[in-house]
């Protein structure tokens, strides 16, 4: 079983990235499981979301404690929150952020950062980084196609939108894969 | 001949004798006709009316709970309108379901426009558990809860304004009737069921033990209510009143006088402010309904 | 009898209870002085007022509790209130 | 088809293939999710039901009363405080032999307030004469309301029926489930056919009360129901697995229990952590096994003790504690196992979403293994 945690504050999306992960994921043919840590939080407020792969039935309930992966989609998180608590090695931390990292992750754990706030500014018109950073996401880590992300975001958007977050996940797709 | 009268409120019931609940239940099942559901909220009817297996009602009839009529009511007429039925649903409720622990429920069905008629038969107390006040207990009436005694004359506070609340809720038709007058009852009830939306009407209905009379003066009793100016008959279609009745006003001591509930106000003394202050009431009552007829005056 | 499913029940079995045994005064109508308003059957909280083929009114003396509100309302005083012989 | 959804979304999608006629309900998290998506359902046409937008939960329930009364099939969900509230109603619809079904998306009881996971609010209910069933996952969340239907409104049990899921944990997570189409649910489930109802043709009295004469033999009637409902629960659970390919007819399930020292006793969605922390476990040599709970009402007692029979200690989970006593489950577990010798450990865990990982169950198996005293399992030492 593998597993993702996503940090955020209220109102960016990680809910829906973990479900958009999620249903990427089953799309490509293994299990997986999207969940929210239940809160009260409001807007603004950090807030996590997780999502589990597994290749059979996934039965665990409880939170995500030790991550293969982390999504931290807004960079002042990282000296409020923990954000790299639990990674495995071996793991991988994608970070939202347009300057060069002051900070650094445990040993044997993967860094990639990606400026999605001005890619989803350039495709979308909208500061909204979720879409952008499941692109990064599908490029760093194999879990999930990017044909599936499309067919999902699709699924979730009307056209017009979908088009816009497709782009914006394909360019930070495209960047984490050239780096790579 | 095994039955003799053809009311749909049967004989047999435990009602005591004189009760003026139980000829508002004999009347308003009469206004509804059998096409009609009725929903009891607790209370002393619903005890009268169906210990097992022995109901009164040969209407379809439910009783839940105390404070949830309206919300029953609601059900019901959700599901017939669903089922595409026609039966009318009339809740039938004391006061204390209805001014006190029902009001949630009414403000909430009320708001949300079901099409049912809500009766609220008016005894003025709790009279299942042994006339406790309620809200709409009248001012200086010594009920159990709101006992006179050495520091106190009764319940302090005047009747809650019911039919005005659910007329501010948008109910198109309010009434508010009494047992001395059944063709006005008839009438009223009848008009409240065929308006479509949430109906309310409110039945003075003496009560001869919680109020302390003789079963027989029941009828006088309410009459004298509405004499003196103490209960008010009237219609508000959509929030105004277009319909009083008007009366040749007694003064209120007629009505207090007739039942123990007032008659700290006479023994061991006479208690002259707190007549004074009945009285006040009925002289507001008959200047905002407009109820006293005018007579001519006596030529010398 | 075995229980109704809800403790719900059809209407007949009211009947069963005899109120007229809770009578200590029994109403006694007089046919000569009654002008047939009926009166006394719309205000009977028994509801066990009826009329006969003639338009005159006679009470159910198995439900009639006594009450007295039919005598004392009757407009022609037709109806007197007399001690219950047991 | 299998789909992945918000266990609410699913549980919404299963209601409104069951085609409820009325539906009342308040919101309150973490249940709103599914009301709102019936009211969507209805605001779209794609359920054709009279939807109460009531103001409070008192008369959610007493709306599904009246409704269910006049013959119509009638749903309702909500979880803790807004359960408490409808407490009276739910003693008087069971009373009245009105098959409600009524979602709870399980939530703690204030005070102190806590939106978060336990089981206290149904379980406090679970003398009001409701069946209850419990979900491990949101494909059995989803199916139960099929199988609640089904037996609630047989004639021969007339009862309502609490289909119980974990808040948030359920609630609130995406998964895959096997979505059921409008003819597979119209096959399996009939149109709601009362035995009888509020009709002017037919005129009866509903909700009359009993003076002692009569009420002893009421309580046990919905007694006997509630016993009968064990087979009518096993007959609709088995149609459901020959229909769908998951079977319900069981009312407990056993995993990996047939040769197991340890039993650990579970109910929610706990058991799919109890399951992987086994599989991990018995991976080191360790016999453990999971005896699940699904239904809670009527409680399987014999079926338990039964399946119980073998094992050398037995450890009952309960995210539930009757205070100045134990935990609901284990009080009934002990029950079912009067005249064994073997020895049954209390753990009152999980309260108010403290969360439960595989670490803490593989404790408890070893606590269990030094003693059978009952405990809280879990408690921060530093605060007490």
């Amino acid at each position: 079983m593998r597993e993702l945690r996503i940090h955020g504050r209220g109102g960016q999306g990680s809910v829906t990235a973990a479900e958009l992960i999620a249903v990427a994921a089953f799309e490509g043919g293994v299990f997986s499981q999207a969940f929210p840590a239940f809160g009260v939080e409001r807007r603004g407020a950090p807030v996590q979301a997780f999502v589990r792969f597994d290749d059979k039935k996934i039965r665990l309930r409880s939170q995500v404690y030790e991550p293969n992966y982390i999504i931290v989609q807004d960079s002042t998180l990282i000296k409020d929150v923990n954000v790299f608590m639990g990674v495995r090695k071996g793991g991988i931390v994608i970070v939202n952020t347009e300057k060069k990292p002051d900070y650094t992750v445990p040993e044997g754990v993967k860094l990639i950062t990606i400026d999605a706030t001005t890619i989803a500014l350039k495709a979308i018109g909208l500061p909204i980084t979720n879409t952008s950073l499941m692109g990064a996401f599908a490029a760093a880590t194999g879990e999930i196609q990017f044909s599936a992300l499309e067919k999902a975001l699709n699924h979730r958007f009307p056209k017009e939108l979908a088009a816009k977050n497709i782009a914006a996940a394909k360019v930070a797709f495209d960047i984490v894969k050239g780096a790579a | 001949m095994a039955e003799k009268t053809c009311d749909l409120f049967d004989c047999g019931h435990r009602a005591c004798g004189g009760c003026g609940a139980a000829l508002a239940a004999r009347l308003v099942t009469k206004a509804a006709g059998k096409e009609s559901i009725f929903v009891s909220s607790t209370g002393c009817m619903e005890v009268f009316s169906t210990p097992y297996p022995e109901t009164a009602w040969k209407v379809p009839w439910i009783h839940s709970l105390f404070e949830n009529a309206a919300a029953v009511a609601s059900g019901i007429e959700a599901a017939l309108k669903k089922q595409g039925r026609k039966e009318k649903v009339v809740i039938m409720a004391g006061d204390g379901a209805t001014f006190d622990i029902g009001m949630i429920c009414i403000s909430g069905a009320f708001e949300r426009g079901h099409d049912f008629t809500y009766i609220c038969y008016d005894n003025e107390a709790y009279m299942n558990t042994g006339i406790q006040r309620s809200g709409s207990t009248p001012y200086d009436a010594s009920t159990t809860t709101s006992p006179a005694g050495k520091y106190s004359f009764g319940n302090k506070r005047q009747k809650k304004d019911m039919p005005a609340i659910l007329a501010a809720h948008g109910a198109p038709y309010v009434a508010t009737t009494s047992i001395a007058y059944p063709a006005d009852l008839l009438q009223k009830v009848e008009k409240a069921i065929a308006t479509p939306g949430p109906s309310y009407v409110q039945i003075h209905a003496p009560c001869c033990t919680g109020w302390g009379f003789e079963g027989e003066q029941t009828i006088a009793i309410a009459k004298l209510a509405i004499e003196t100016g103490l209960w008010v008959n009237y219609e508000m279609i959509d929030g105004k009143v277009t319909k009083v009745k008007k009366v040749v006003r007694k003064p209120v001591e007629e009505y207090l006088k007739t039942q123990k509930r007032f008659r700290h106000l006479f023994k061991p003394t006479r208690q002259d402010a707190e007549i004074a202050a009945i009285q006040a009431i009925a002289d507001k009552n008959a200047e905002k309904f407009g109820i006293d007829i005018k007579l001519p005056p006596k030529k010398e | 009898m075995a229980l109704a499913v809800g403790c719900r029940a059809r209407p007949g079995k009211a009947r069963d209870n005899k109120t007229g045994s809770w009578r200590v005064f029994k109403p006694a109508f007089d046919h000569e002085k009654c002008s047939k308003c009926g009166m006394c059957q719309t205000l009977c909280p028994e509801g066990c007022v009826h009329e006969d083929a003639e338009g005159f009114f006679d009470p159910d003396y198995n439900y009639c509790k006594g009450c007295g509100i039919c005598a004392a309302e009757c407009p022609k005083e037709a109806i007197a209130m007399k001690q219950e012989e047991k | 088809m299998m789909e992945i959804t918000e266990g609410s979304h699913a549980i919404a999608e299963a209601v409104r293939l069951c085609r409820p006629q009325v539906i009342s309900a308040y919101p309150i998290t973490p249940q709103t999710h599914i009301v709102e998506a019936l009211a969507d359902f209805v605001a779209n046409g794609q359920l054709d039901a009279e939807y109460i937008t009531v103001e409070n939960e008192l008369s959610a329930l007493s709306a599904c009363v009246g409704a269910s009364a006049a013959g119509s099939r009638t749903y309702s969900a909500t979880t803790s405080q807004g359960l408490m509230l409808m407490a009276e109603v739910c003693f008087n619809a069971a009373g009245m032999r009105l098959p409600i079904i009524m979602s709870i998306a399980n939530r703690a009881m204030g005070a102190p307030l806590s939106i978060w996971n336990d089981q206290q609010d149904s379980i406090a209910l679970r003398d009001s004469g409701w069946l209850q069933f419990y979900a491990e996952d949101n494909q059995e969340a989803t199916d139960l309301h099929l199988l609640a239907y089904k037996v609630a409104e047989d004639h021969a049990i007339q009862l309502p029926a609490f289909v119980c899921f974990d808040g948030f944990i359920l609630s609130h997570t995406y998964e895959p489930v096997d979505m059921l189409t409008q003819q597979d649910v119209d096959k399996y489930l009939p149109k709601f056919n009362p035995s009888e109802r509020l009709d002017a043709a037919d005129p009866i009295s509903f909700g009359m009360y009993a003076t002692p004469e009569y009420y002893l033999e009421f309580r046990y009637e919905m007694d006997q129901a509630q016993k009968r409902a064990k087979d009518v629960i096993a007959k609709a659970g088995k149609e459901f697995g020959a229909m769908f390919g998951r079977d319900y007819s069981a009312l407990i399930e056993g995993y990996r229990l047939e040769d197991a020292d340890t039993a650990i006793v579970a109910m929610g969605s706990i058991c799919g952590t109890v399951k992987d922390a086994i599989d991990e476990m018995r991976a080191d040599g360790k016999k453990v096994g999971l005896l699940k709970i699904r239904v809670f009402r009527p409680f399987p007692s014999e079926e338990i003790a039964k399946m119980l029979s073998h094992v050398k200690r037995v450890a009952v989970l309960d995210k539930n504690i009757s205070l100045g006593a134990k935990g609901a489950t284990v009080m009934e577990v002990r029950d079912a196992l009067y005249g064994s010798t073997i020895p049954v450990k209390g753990y009152v865990l999980g309260l108010g979403g403290r969360d439960v990982r595989k670490r803490n169950i593989k404790e408890i198996v070893e606590l269990t293994e030094k003693g059978p005293e009952d405990m809280f399992y879990g408690l921060r030492k530093e605060l007490i």
